[in-house]
């Protein structure tokens, strides 16, 4: 393995372990609050968010875990606002659903759908208007582009040829309801191409692809600023919102399920890695050990952490000069 | 009181009706994103797909303001609408069709055009759903003439609210608190209507006079009963009916104890109970009013960590120490008061209603 | 002329001889209210609504003079309603923006940008749940395509597949923006394709043409119920709001004001008739004669109508059952 | 008192502080629909994209919701945005954007995300245009923690709120009365900050404290100085700041006068002053007040006919009435005020502030 593909690697175990520690977790009824898990679409995030800088911006929705952490967020921040505990990363103020670490360039996750689609759009007009060369990457699903307020927002990074990629994560599915009862077709590069913004279709399972793909459109970005729309074709593992599998409950196919838990993102790039030679089961098993060390550990943090305390409660209602 | 009747929740009420409502008359349309998959609206709208097909039981894609003129469209054209919204929030992005086009309709078309729509609003809270999940918006619905806005407390007022307003010909809001579909009480299986344009006397009492709606008429009925014990009776008013306003009930109430409590859901300032006051001191309704006070919440938004919101939401506690100070009781009584109070004090924790509550969400 | 060209020449004249007087008699004052006047756009409302049956219905934006009229509105009590009168079509409550006439299908107008939008798409589905044979039209302006309401709706419309035409009437100005400003183009046929909607965009100021194109919409609609988007592009003669000619402020350049006055509707209209000696200048004068006074009677009776009861202010707040 | 001083309306003062502010501060932006078009928006952005591009005065796609949020992006990254919509009812159309993500980030982010965004909404009124376009809705922005609103009533206000807004790190919503857009008054050249807190005090007095904001500021002016020839002082307070609500100097001022009139711009049910009787009811803040009154819109549409909307808005007529109900002044004086109000009645239409009104729209 090189440098990049170890990355990707960690990252994308990474956001996977975590994932599955919430979801193994959950039923303790520690972390109280609505969890959107991203088991399934890690690949997605890391294969964008891989070739950003620190100073590029990702704003995201609801299913903002695995954004997070690709744009290296704070762990133990993420895991204590889960927590509802002072150290988390809005201080307990959030839960799941408004992850950030401005720290890093993950400014802001919004749980109402669609809603952080302009906002975004905003950030990347402040680039251009500051002269940045950096771009905006915005994450949502694909009922967010049932939002009309998304087609306002890519007019306008269009007109105004902003730096900004619009990404979709197309599950299929706005949480029980599939695709097939909310639009004519899931090939939404249509909705790039009615505001003529660039765009691509593509897998959202192999990383990559996205990877690479990413890295062209940052690049062509950077030289000619204007928006792009990136599809990414994708599933959920588990159900839309809590940490179970829901498949009992027969909204989604067998067929369906089953070709993309054979897909499934993280085994298809280590069976990719095992089988250039890159990777052995062993290295595997022992970089499992060592996230999960680490997330063990940032649980534990998060347990510990105190709650907020109380007569912070109406602090930071007004900002102050 | 109601002896081998038949108690049911709150939400299993609501779906009675729309049922019901369904077989009655064949333009009635349910809409809305979620009103048919598998948790069907927090099983308000359960399955009725399958009953009355998905032309009857419309799944609409992610976007309210469309949705909301196209159900207007709908009402406009002789169908009875129903759309339902999960969360007050999503409905935010509808508002210029509510305000404008369903509210005024019927008044600038000189009497033409009815718009005989219901949207139902959920009000979430608990399970740290945080800031954008929460919010409690009636008064800003309230405020609109040309709306109808309710509020039901009780799995009777659910299902008869939800006839009556849709047998209306005006656009009704019906915003339900999120613990309010657990709420467990009598309801007849047979289709009925209650009024939809006052206020309900719901418990007698002679101290203080309480006014609150929705899932906060739980939590007063559980306050009031502790104060009974000590010789403190609040007479309870269910609000229930927040546009049109009517505080007849309140005055008359009033002018017999004299102290008014008003415990709201949402924001305090601004919000619902100052119109209350505002209309009973503008006329000068009552003489010799001791006390006046509201519980609301307080003037930011929800955290989402349970140890902020414990401290966020008014309950039973709020109101018995409300009660007591309004009361001007003496120091001894207060004591005794609360200290019982804490005894009997709900075991389930602050985020959640009751202990089956962990979502959908 | 055959009884069609007829019609339609009347119709279109109609329109043209109305908006003129209110724009001459605007100055005395008696219309009191803010006018959008369809000066320059009347062949997109008469092509269309022509071949329209009664029970179809149609519903509109601020600038729905022309779409009243063509599709028979009540003369007197549209400019009643323009003269706050209590025989106007509200009542004297709407206004300018608000004209209908529920008698022949012209169903509501509504001032708010893109707000009938979604409105008459429930009309759609309000006829296909009756199993009617009706059609509806929705007429809206180029600016109401940046609403992401209009997205909302046509989704809703194309997923159902309703019976509706959405109609863009492209004057290519919104207030004073040019659509050059606002859009990447004025080819807004791509937001029907981006909702898998059939669309055709075409001349606003050839009747004959619009007609044609319409009346094979509509039995295509009839056989098979699907929206249908038909941009028509054309131009407003007058100021946006208002009775008056604005070019002296220069935000339209001269060369397309003149080459959209030489298109004129009615010119392009009259001049084919003519030239296809359908039509003499002495019958032409005759009917405009006979339309003046038709329209002199109207105004009559709106200047003398009476004012609404003041008692009736606070009538049909709320309707009773 | 400003003698020889520089007089201008506000609309004037509005179109300086923006210039002045775009001088001072590179990262300030002004959007909107029209702000860079032949009329800028009423006058108040007029001409400014030629000193500064159109890359500071950004014309803005129809698009509310969408610009909005855009907007609130920016003002997260550093910038100070001021954002304008000819008519309130626009921004309905972009409330979920506001009350979410501009009013309550700084909170849900435990202070990490300012959003320091100007939105300036105006109000229509007159020349009949209607239902639609006349809405005034401050109350339900008001209701929304994390907001400040703000109603200036003088062409002074009107350039020094501005800038106070526009300084401020929160989300801070003007609303304009259009009518006020005419009025006339003393202007420092000189940029200047004026407090966003609280009221003013206008004018003093003693029988009855009069509380109006915005445009009807103008009418009591005018109402007061006809009450004055018949020996009655109302203090007259501009409320200016609807949210933060301050009401100490309303207080203070009833606590001489022991009456209080509310005149309204808005819906008088649920309206801005409830909160304030509600807080002044609640409180006992005041021993022996003898009348409190509201005057507001009445509870319906606004119909676009001149000889409704004659019946519609309130004027210096209601109030006068009123202050002369409240009072309980002897049926000669009543008869005495009431004649000489009809002479000096102004003598414009009801429909139009003064006769060159007849749009811009
Ligand atoms: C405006 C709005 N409407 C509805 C919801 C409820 N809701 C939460 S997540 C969701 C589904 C979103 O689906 P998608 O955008 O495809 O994202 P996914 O959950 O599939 O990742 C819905 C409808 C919401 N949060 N906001
Ligand atoms: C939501 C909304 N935003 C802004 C306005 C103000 N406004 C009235 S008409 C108009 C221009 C509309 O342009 P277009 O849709 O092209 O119609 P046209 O006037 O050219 O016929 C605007 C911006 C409005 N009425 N509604
Ligand atoms: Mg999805
Ligand atoms: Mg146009």
């Amino acid at each position: 393995m090189n440098n990049l593909e170890k990355r990707i690697l960690m990252n994308l175990l990474k956001i996977r372990l975590v994932e599955k520690q919430i979801s193994e977790r959950y039923a303790e009824q520690l972390m109280r609050c609505p969890v959107h898990l991203s088991l399934g679409q890690e690949a997605c995030a890391v294969g964008v968010c891989q070739s950003l800088n620190i100073a590029d911006q990702v704003y995201s929705s609801h299913r903002c875990h695995s954004h997070y952490l690709a744009k290296s967020g704070n762990l133990k921040a993420m895991l204590c606002e889960l927590h509802g505990k002072r150290s988390g990363c809005c201080g307990g103020r959030g839960g799941s659903m408004h992850l950030m670490d401005v720290s890093v360039g993950m400014m802001l996750s919004i749980p109402i759908v669609a809603s952080i689609i302009p906002v975004a759009v905003g950030a990347a007009l402040s680039f251009k208007l500051k002269k940045k060369k950096n771009i905006v990457v915005v994450f949502f699903g694909d009922a967010a582009l049932e939002e009309g307020v998304y087609h306002e927002a890519a007019n306008f990074a269009s007109i105004h040829n902003l730096p900004i990629i619009f990404v979709c994560e197309n599950n299929k599915y706005s949480c029980f309801t599939n695709i097939e009862n909310r639009q004519p077709n899931d090939d939404f590069t249509r909705f790039a191409k009615c505001h003529k913004i660039k765009s691509h279709k593509m897998s959202g399972n192999k990383v990559m692809e996205i990877f690479y793909k990413t890295k062209d459109i940052i690049s062509s970005i950077k030289k000619n600023p204007s928006p792009f729309f990136l599809q990414l074709d994708t599933y959920r593992n588990v159900e839309h919102c809590g940490p179970n599998n829901d498949d009992y409950l027969n909204y989604r196919n067998n067929n369906e399920i089953s070709y993309w838990l054979q897909n499934d993102p993280i085994n298809l790039y280590t069976e990719f890695l095992k089988k250039k030679k890159k990777l052995s089961d062993k290295t595997l098993d022992k970089i499992i050990l060592k996230l999960n060390k680490e997330i063990d550990e940032a649980f534990l943090f998060a347990k510990n952490d105190k709650f907020p305390k109380i007569d912070t409660l109406d602090k930071f209602i007004y900002a102050q000069k | 009181m109601h002896k081998n009747k038949r108690i049911i929740t709150a939400s299993e009420a609501i779906l009675e009706s729309t049922e019901q409502y369904l077989d009655k008359f064949k333009n009635f349309i349910v809409i809305g994103e979620g009103v048919n998959d598998p948790k069907g609206i927090f099983g308000t709208t359960l399955n009725l797909f399958k009953k009355f097909g998905n032309t009857r039981i419309i799944e609409s894609p992610v976007s309210e303001n469309g949705i909301t003129g196209i159900s207007i469209g709908l009402s406009m054209n002789h169908f009875k609408v129903l759309l339902v919204h999960q969360r007050v929030e999503f409905a935010l992005l509808s508002l210029e069709q509510i305000f404008n086009n369903a509210a005024k309709s019927f008044y600038v078309s000189n009497g033409t055009h009815k718009v005989p729509i219901v949207i139902r609003m959920i009000i979430g809270r608990g399970w740290g759903q945080g800031p954008a999940h929460s919010q409690s918006l009636e008064t800003i619905f309230s405020h609109i003439p040309g709306l109808k806005v309710l509020m039901p407390s009780s799995p009777y007022d659910a299902k008869g609210m939800l006839w009556s307003a849709l047998e209306d010909p005006n656009p009704v809001l019906i915003i339900e608190h999120r613990w309010f579909h657990y709420v467990r009480g009598y309801v007849p299986k047979k289709n009925y209507k209650v009024n939809i344009d006052k206020p309900a006397l719901l418990i007698k009492g002679n101290n203080i006079t309480i006014v609150a709606n929705s899932y906060n008429v739980t939590e007063v009925i559980f306050s009031s009963k502790i104060l009974n014990k000590f010789g403190i009776y609040p007479e309870i008013i269910d609000l229930r009916v927040l546009r049109p306003l009517n505080i007849q009930l309140i005055i008359q109430s009033l002018r017999k104890t004299k102290n008014l409590l008003i415990v709201e859901t949402g924001y305090k300032q601004y919000g619902i109970g100052t119109e209350i006051i505002a209309q009973i001191s503008e006329n000068k309704l009552v003489d010799k009013i001791k006390s006046i006070s509201r519980i609301g919440l307080p003037d930011h938004p929800t955290p989402s960590s349970r140890s902020l919101a414990k401290k966020y939401y008014r309950s039973s506690k709020e109101i018995i120490y409300e009660v007591v100070k309004q009361l001007n009781l003496n120091l001894e009584l207060k004591k005794k008061i609360i200290s019982y109070y804490k005894k009997k004090l709900p075991s389930t924790k602050v985020d959640v209603p009751n202990p089956e509550f962990k979502g959908p969400f």
